[in-house]
């Protein structure tokens, strides 16, 4: 019996570090499942950590390492900037690579390489769309977000949403990553009085955010996409993330989907914290590169492009891909997803969002 | 007569409501040895750094063979030919010796660029090491200058200031610290200099030996002003000078 | 040191730069790549903050200028060669303007200046997308191409950056024995003496900082065909401290000492990786651990071994004259 | 009182002092001469405890005080005054006297002492709450020798006073020294200024190459032909 | 009129939290010479001693803080100084302020590794209740990190002007060599500095991260801001500390609220330049007196 290199390239350490631990952590259960599980064609799986700081020219050059070290696949990064540089690599190689990265652009560079375990920012605000004209029937509305290549992906695609749905953007609010007085940005809303934000942050920006807005009692509803009802950020923010309403691709709370619950129960054993949609992603790839690989029958990073593009796995045959999943000829993934509430403290999923 | 060398009108200056010089004039005329002395505080370093340009007096004039200085900063000024000591000691502590040296006259040696592409001590060696030895510092001519004994960095100090060759040199203190013979050296070279140059020196000191024996004619400042000016003879026998600052 | 062990360490250490990256993987030959470039851009602070004594902590933003131009240019086509030079020429204009400041304000005030300098200039990348790409960056720019000698590849790209380096090096090699060099150390140690002894002292701070800035512009310019991607977050205050970092580690005012302290920088958290997740902690607490020991850095630890092993007593220098008192 | 047995010592490497011995007797004055550079300032540190000796004895009264640190040097009655400048550039000039006195537990007493030593020295009463940066070469001298009379020492020793002070106040400052040796104090002193040093002293000591030449009474060495023509400006070498 | 009001008193309680940072920066500068490039790390720590102890050790979290504080002292204070400070100081500034940025380092990946690298819910020791001035909010807590600012300025000018602890203590950082042949015990005074230094960043560590929340990098802009705020209001003066860290707090909100987001955080360093330019001391600096 043999061993497969699996190489994990993230943001261990630097700004990027919760994402990236996160990331691993679901990778590391995953493997030990897939082991227990026989490997991968009946070969034991290794996985081979590197953390990028959060720096690209480093990721870049981690990623030649990772593929210099023999990795049939890479798992990461996450931050869109690394991603950018280092998935060029991984395409001169012909080494497929799962990525926790949301910016549209990603998919956008004809790489057949590169592949999602989450829907881009550019497939996930639109799912919420339906919300903000349905459901809420606003006219009005503002955006918050923070001014990194993340945030600056999801505010782009939200503004551009509204405009086809015919809904005024009257607050646009831009914030530093790791900013920590948002004391400003939530006067600004405040006095614009739109009739719902868009919140586009990371986990503590969010937090944060959230009890800024209570100190000074926004009352419009606060939306966002995945990070704003997070577990973690309950946590940090309290009773000020009591309301917020958040899309969400995949989320540890539907636990009544079964591998949903079944990972997050596991996780919850090993690492004593609660999982984030990033450690799902992670999951999620770490499986999908098993499944994929299997199908074609051997590790070739070409054979392996092919079959991906247009891929759709069923959560009945596949379980642990967790939801029925589809990715494009671009890489993109798709899958349904769910809308979720902070109530008492709790994220409670108040509907489903079908593929789109 | 030609325009003195130096010529200082109605120089001002305070510090926060301390007047440090409250309006001195003086001429220096060309191969004079001024004596600048006075009682501590009185304001003659002061007077230095005003006219030199490291200070921006509040009021007056300086003209350097009749032309108007005050303005100028303290390098071109030196480009004129005019060099200094401190009173304090000013070597360049992690530079050598030699370098010191070196560098107090590369700056009077061809073009900016011309300095860059050519030999890397602008030809200076020589000069720099006639010197070094007349200051017998020979054997510590590659050692840093900042470990140095007090006196071995006040020799190095006027080294730096004869080195460009200038026309008017001011020099503060130089005679602190400086053993009598070397003293003697340094109180020869200075003569010679000036008899064969007709370099004009204006001398700060406390040593009254040294400056009497030294000088051709001398201020005194007290107070930030001048209370006598003459001969060396005439200002060891002036009553006012011997209270405020001889002693009896 | 004997005179003749100089040149021979020398030719030594170019025969080594030049065997090392020979049957090594990729990644290494990138690292060492890296390595070669970040010396260039600490060969630059060297000379600003090592020789001129001016602190900079902006070095980083000059990386940026130069990396940026050089990739705008060569993604509308120009070639590296006519790119960089452009690029090198906008961080001298820009080295003297950051300089104005340092005529005014010294030691920490000074740090504050370059320090804003570098936020507004990651600001301007970021925010200005139209000419930047914004937070997204700039991505694929080429590698240059001399018809027989193309650099597409991993190792003729360092070969490449070896050559760029050891030219630059030359001509600091110039500047500092050259009388600036004199002049630049006298500015440190003593402006006011200096201004008194004809040094233009405006003049030298001023290219102090230009100098030191096209170093880091010809860093940036290396750095852009090497990683093919550039965005703003790779040229921020921590990048400038990173730097930074290396001029000290290596030795400031030392002209070997960047090589060291960017190898140090560099290669250290490298060969650390195998710890996994502590390496930063050990990496750091090394480099403390070094400060605390050889304070000059890393440059003064063959004198240091030396004076531990062959303790050696001199007698002063003015006892062979003799004295003159019996 | 004090007494050098054969101290070697120096800085790094390099060995200054090569040999130095000599003994100073309670309450007298000793000037100690010699060209620039022969390693007076740094007998002085090696005295108290801020040079690397390496081999040789210090002993005050008898005892050894070797490589003791400059706070023990003070604990034991020995206080110094350095060459050039050292003072604390931005504290008042009151406080850097009250620095003075630091040590003695018996602050009243300092105080008291600061208004006495002001009365000596009048600049130090007008100036008292500037900051020491500010004041001429000159006054930061006098604010120097007059922080060291803030104690009652055994023994001083002071390292050219006169450099920079006006003549008026270098006989001041020498008639303290020679007030306080009548009290019993001893006095180490280097002078350049070697004709009136010596003149006040009850001792002097030649120093030459790190190693003593002559030790004597003052009036002798002053007689000494060797002495005028080599040290005291007799005699104007050929010039380089 | 109210969201005018919103924002400056939001800037001043911002600031407050920076100028409590700052004091840091710059009392180990009056009494070091030297920039602590980890003092925004020093202030995260604290927080984590405190977490640890309720968390692994289940203590109350009064009892918690005094751990806190005791430990930070300990391990900012005295192994600081007795490792790092101590052996490094007498080679110069520039070499302590690169150790010190590789202490930040240490410490920061320290917490990451050992404890974790997500931000962490931190309890106020103040009520959070919202006051509401004449349409604009402030919290209890805010007003309290104001006042105590303040206070800590208050007290450590007249400690270090007024005692001669204190003015041995600067005469160490001025002049060591002339401090130690006074008989200044040189090594005790830098012992105190950094004890009251740390002692300083845990009460900064603990008023500030209930606003934070605990989390490893926290020190990065902290302690960037505060530098820049200790120098603004002049390196060496204490309540320059306050000064600048006010106005930065203030700045940055009007600029982020009236003039522009996206360079929220560059309109006040080029104020703060064009201040330091035309008074190179800093706001409240002194100048440091005659150079020639
Ligand atoms: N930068 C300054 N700030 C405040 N006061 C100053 C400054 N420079 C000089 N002074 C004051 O101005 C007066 C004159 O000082 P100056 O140094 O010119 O005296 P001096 O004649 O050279 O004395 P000395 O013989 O002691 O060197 C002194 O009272 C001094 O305290
Ligand atoms: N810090 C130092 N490091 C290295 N060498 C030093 C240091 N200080 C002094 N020296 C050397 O030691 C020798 C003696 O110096 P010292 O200061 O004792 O001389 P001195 O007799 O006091 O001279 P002066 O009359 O000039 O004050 C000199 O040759 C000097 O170069
Ligand atoms: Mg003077
Ligand atoms: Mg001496």
């Amino acid at each position: 019996q043999e061993t497969m290199k699996l190489g994990m390239v993230a943001e261990l350490s630097g700004p990027g570090a919760p994402a990236g631990t996160n990331w691993r952590d679901g990778i590391k259960i995953a493997v030990e499942e897939i082991n227990a599980d026989g490997g991968i064609l009946q070969n034991k799986v290794e996985l081979i950590e590197y953390d990028t700081q959060t720096d690209p020219q480093v990721s870049r050059a981690l990623v030649q390492k990772a593929i210099d070290e023999g990795a049939f696949a890479i798992l990461g990064t996450i931050y869109s900037g690394s991603t950018m540089v280092n998935m060029l690599v991984a395409q001169q190689n012909s080494t497929p690579q799962f990525v926790g990265s949301e910016a549209p652009s990603i998919v956008e560079k004809g790489n057949p390489f590169v592949y999602r375990t989450s829907s881009g920012a550019q497939k996930g605000v639109p799912a919420l769309t339906a919300y903000f004209t349905d459901t809420l029937k606003a006219k009005k509305v503002g955006v918050a977000w923070v001014n990194n290549e993340f945030g600056k992906g999801g505010r782009d695609v939200f503004v551009e949403e509204m405009k086809k749905a015919g809904i005024e953007v009257i607050a646009d609010v831009a914030s530093e990553q790791a900013q920590t007085d948002y004391a400003a940005d939530v006067s600004k809303l405040k006095e614009a009085n739109p009739e719902a934000v868009f919140v586009y942050m990371n986990q503590e920006e969010s937090a944060r955010f959230l009890i800024e807005a209570k100190k000074q009692a926004l009352p419009m509803p606060l939306i966002g996409e995945v990070t704003l009802t997070e577990a973690k950020v309950i946590e940090l923010a309290g009773a000020a993330a009591e309301g917020a309403i958040a899309h969400v691709g995949v989320t540890a709370t539907a636990t009544d989907v079964p591998g949903i619950g079944d990972f997050a129960k596991k996780f919850e054993e090993t690492f004593k914290r609660k999982p984030t949609h990033d450690a799902i992603k992670g999951y999620v790839g770490a499986w999908t590169t098993k499944y994929v690989t299997e199908l074609v029958g051997k590790a070739d990073g070409e054979a392996f492009a092919e079959k991906m593009h247009g891929l759709c796995l069923k959560a009945a045959d596949y379980p642990k891909i967790l939801l029925d999943t589809c990715w494009d000829e671009n890489g993109e993934m798709s899958r349904p997803s769910f809308m979720v509430q902070v109530k008492d403290g709790a994220p409670v999923v108040i509907g489903t969002v079908p593929a789109n | 007569m030609s325009a003195p060398v130096l010529s200082v009108r109605n120089i001002e200056k305070s510090f926060g409501g301390i007047q440090a010089v409250r309006g001195v004039s003086f001429d220096v005329h060309k191969g004079e040895i001024l004596g600048l002395i006075g009682p501590n505080g009185s304001g003659k370093s002061t007077l230095f750094n005003c006219i030199l340009g490291q200070l921006a007096p509040d009021a007056g004039e300086v003209h350097v063979t009749g032309r108007n200085v005050s303005k100028m900063r303290a390098s071109d000024l030196n480009k004129l030919g005019v060099g200094r000591t401190f009173q304090q000691l000013s070597v360049f502590p992690k530079m050598t010796v030699l370098d010191n040296i070196i560098l107090a006259g590369q700056e009077h040696h061809g073009t900016m660029l011309s300095r860059l592409f050519g030999p890397s001590d602008a030809g200076l060696t020589q000069q720099a090491e006639q010197l070094i030895s007349f200051f017998r510092l020979t054997h510590l001519r590659d050692t840093l200058a900042g470990s140095l004994s007090y006196g071995q960095q006040k020799l190095v100090d006027a080294a730096m200031a004869l080195m460009a060759g200038p026309s008017l040199v001011l020099l503060d203190e130089p005679a602190g610290g400086v053993n009598l013979t070397m003293l003697a050296n340094l109180k020869e070279r200075l003569v010679t200099y000036n008899a064969e140059h007709g370099t004009t020196f204006v001398v700060i000191e406390h040593n009254m030996e040294f400056v009497m024996s030294l000088c051709t004619r001398i201020i005194v400042l007290a107070e930030g002003h001048i209370i006598a000016e003459g001969k060396p003879e005439e200002i060891r026998a002036n009553q006012t000078v011997i209270d405020a600052y001889l002693g009896g | 040191m004997k005179r003749w062990l100089r040149p021979l360490l020398l030719v030594l250490l170019l025969a080594l730069a030049i065997i090392a990256p020979l049957g090594q993987g990729n990644y290494i030959v990138y690292t060492l790549t890296s390595w070669l470039i970040f010396s260039i851009a600490a060969m630059g602070l060297n000379l600003t903050l090592g020789y001129a004594g001016q602190i900079s902590l902006a070095q980083a933003s000059f990386m940026a200028i130069g990396a940026y131009t050089t990739a705008l240019l060569t993604l509308a086509g120009w070639h590296w060669v006519l790119a960089m030079p452009l690029g090198l020429i906008l961080c001298f204009a820009v080295g003297l303007l950051l300089g104005y400041p340092a005529l005014r304000v010294k030691g920490h005030f000074l740090a504050f200046v370059t320090l804003a300098f570098n936020t507004l200039v990651f600001l301007i990348l970021r925010n200005e997308e139209w000419l930047t790409g914004g937070s997204y960056g700039l991505v694929g720019m080429p590698r240059p191409d001399f018809g027989l000698f193309s650099t597409m590849k991993q190792l003729p790209f360092y070969y490449f950056t070896l050559g760029i380096t050891v030219i630059a090096s030359l001509v600091m090699w110039g500047i500092v024995r050259s009388p600036w060099g004199r002049a630049f150390k006298a500015l440190r140690e003593n402006p006011v003496r200096a201004e008194s002894l004809g040094v233009d002292t405006r003049r030298i701070t001023l290219l102090a900082f230009a100098i030191g800035s096209v170093y880091g512009g010809l860093a940036g310019a290396l750095i852009t065909p090497l990683v093919q991607f550039i965005e703003p977050g790779s040229f921020g205050v921590g990048h400038s401290l990173r730097i930074l970092l290396m001029v000290v580690v290596g030795g400031a005012g030392y002209f070997f000492g960047p090589f060291l302290g960017a190898g140090v920088v560099i290669m250290l958290p490298e060969m650390l990786r195998f710890t996994a997740g502590y390496y930063l902690i050990i990496y750091s607490a090394l480099v403390i651990v070094m400060l605390v020991f050889v304070p000059s850095g890393l440059i003064g630890i063959g004198g240091r071994l030396r004076e531990k092993f062959r303790p050696r007593r001199e007698v002063r220098a003015d006892m062979r004259e003799g004295a003159r008192l019996q | 009182m004090l007494e050098l047995k054969d101290v070697h010592g120096g800085y790094g490497k390099i060995t200054i002092l090569n040999g130095v011995s000599f003994s100073v007797p309670k309450a007298s004055i000793t000037t100690v001469i010699g060209p620039n550079g022969a390693g007076k300032s740094t007998v002085f540190k090696a005295i108290f405890g801020l040079l690397n000796i390496q081999s040789g004895q210090i002993l005050l009264d008898g005892k050894d005080v070797t490589r003791q640190k400059p706070r023990q040097m003070i604990a034991h009655g020995v206080t110094y005054v350095p060459q050039g400048r050292n003072v604390v550039p931005q504290l008042s000039v009151y406080h850097n006297l009250e620095l003075g006195g630091i040590t003695s537990p018996d602050q009243a007493r300092v105080r008291e002492r600061i208004e006495k030593v002001m009365d000596q020295f009048p600049m130090l009463r007008e100036f008292r709450n500037r900051k020491a940066i500010e004041l001429s070469g000159g006054q930061q001298k006098q604010l120097e020798v007059a922080r060291a009379l803030l104690l009652d020492p055994k023994l001083i020793l002071i390292d050219e006073p006169s450099i920079g002070l006006s003549p008026n106040l270098v006989q001041e400052v020498f008639q303290t020294l020679m007030r306080l040796r009548d009290n019993g104090v001893t006095i180490l002193m280097v002078e350049q200024n070697a004709k009136a040093a010596l003149a006040m002293s009850d001792y002097g000591l030649v120093l030459e190459l790190g190693q003593t030449r002559m030790h004597d009474r003052a009036e002798t060495l002053l007689g000494d032909p060797r002495v005028g023509q080599l040290f005291l400006g007799g005699h104007v070498e050929g010039i380089a | 009129m109210s969201q005018l009001l919103q924002v400056l008193l939001s800037g001043l309680a911002t600031g407050s939290i920076y100028a409590l940072v700052a004091i840091g920066f710059t009392l180990v500068w009056q009494a070091a010479q030297t920039v602590n490039f980890a003092q925004g790390e020093f202030v995260m720590l604290p927080a984590f001693f405190v977490l640890v102890a309720m968390g692994y050790f289940g203590l109350p979290f009064l009892p918690a803080l005094l751990v806190g504080l005791v430990l930070s002292v300990l391990v900012l204070g005295v192994l600081f100084k007795k490792l790092i400070a101590e052996p490094i100081l007498p080679h110069g500034g520039i070499t302590l302020i690169i150790a010190t940025m590789a202490l930040g380092i240490f410490l920061k990946e320290s917490v990451k590794e050992f404890y974790s690298a997500e931000a962490q819910p931190f309890p106020s020791m103040f009520p959070n209740d919202p006051i509401d001035i004449f349409g604009a909010v402030v919290s209890l807590q805010d007003l309290f990190n104001l006042a105590i600012s303040l206070g800590v300025v208050v007290l450590l000018t007249l400690f270090l002007n007024r005692t001669r602890t204190g003015r041995c203590m600067q005469a160490t950082a001025q002049n060591p060599a002339v401090a130690e042949i006074l008989g200044v015990d040189v090594k005790r005074m830098i012992l105190y500095t950094f004890l009251i230094n740390a002692a300083l960043a845990a009460l900064a560590s603990f008023l500030i991260t209930p606003v934070y929340l605990a989390k490893f990098s926290n020190g990065e802009t902290l302690g960037l801001i505060a530098f820049i705020a200790a120098i603004v209001g002049g390196f060496n003066q204490i309540r320059g500390a306050l000064v600048g860290g006010l106005l930065i707090g203030v700045l940055d909100n009007l600029t982020a609220t009236y003039v522009t987001a996206q360079y929220r955080a560059a309109l006040p360093l080029v104020l703060l330049i064009v201040i330091i330019m035309l008074r190179p001391q800093g706001l409240m600096g002194t100048s440091e007196g005659r150079s020639v």
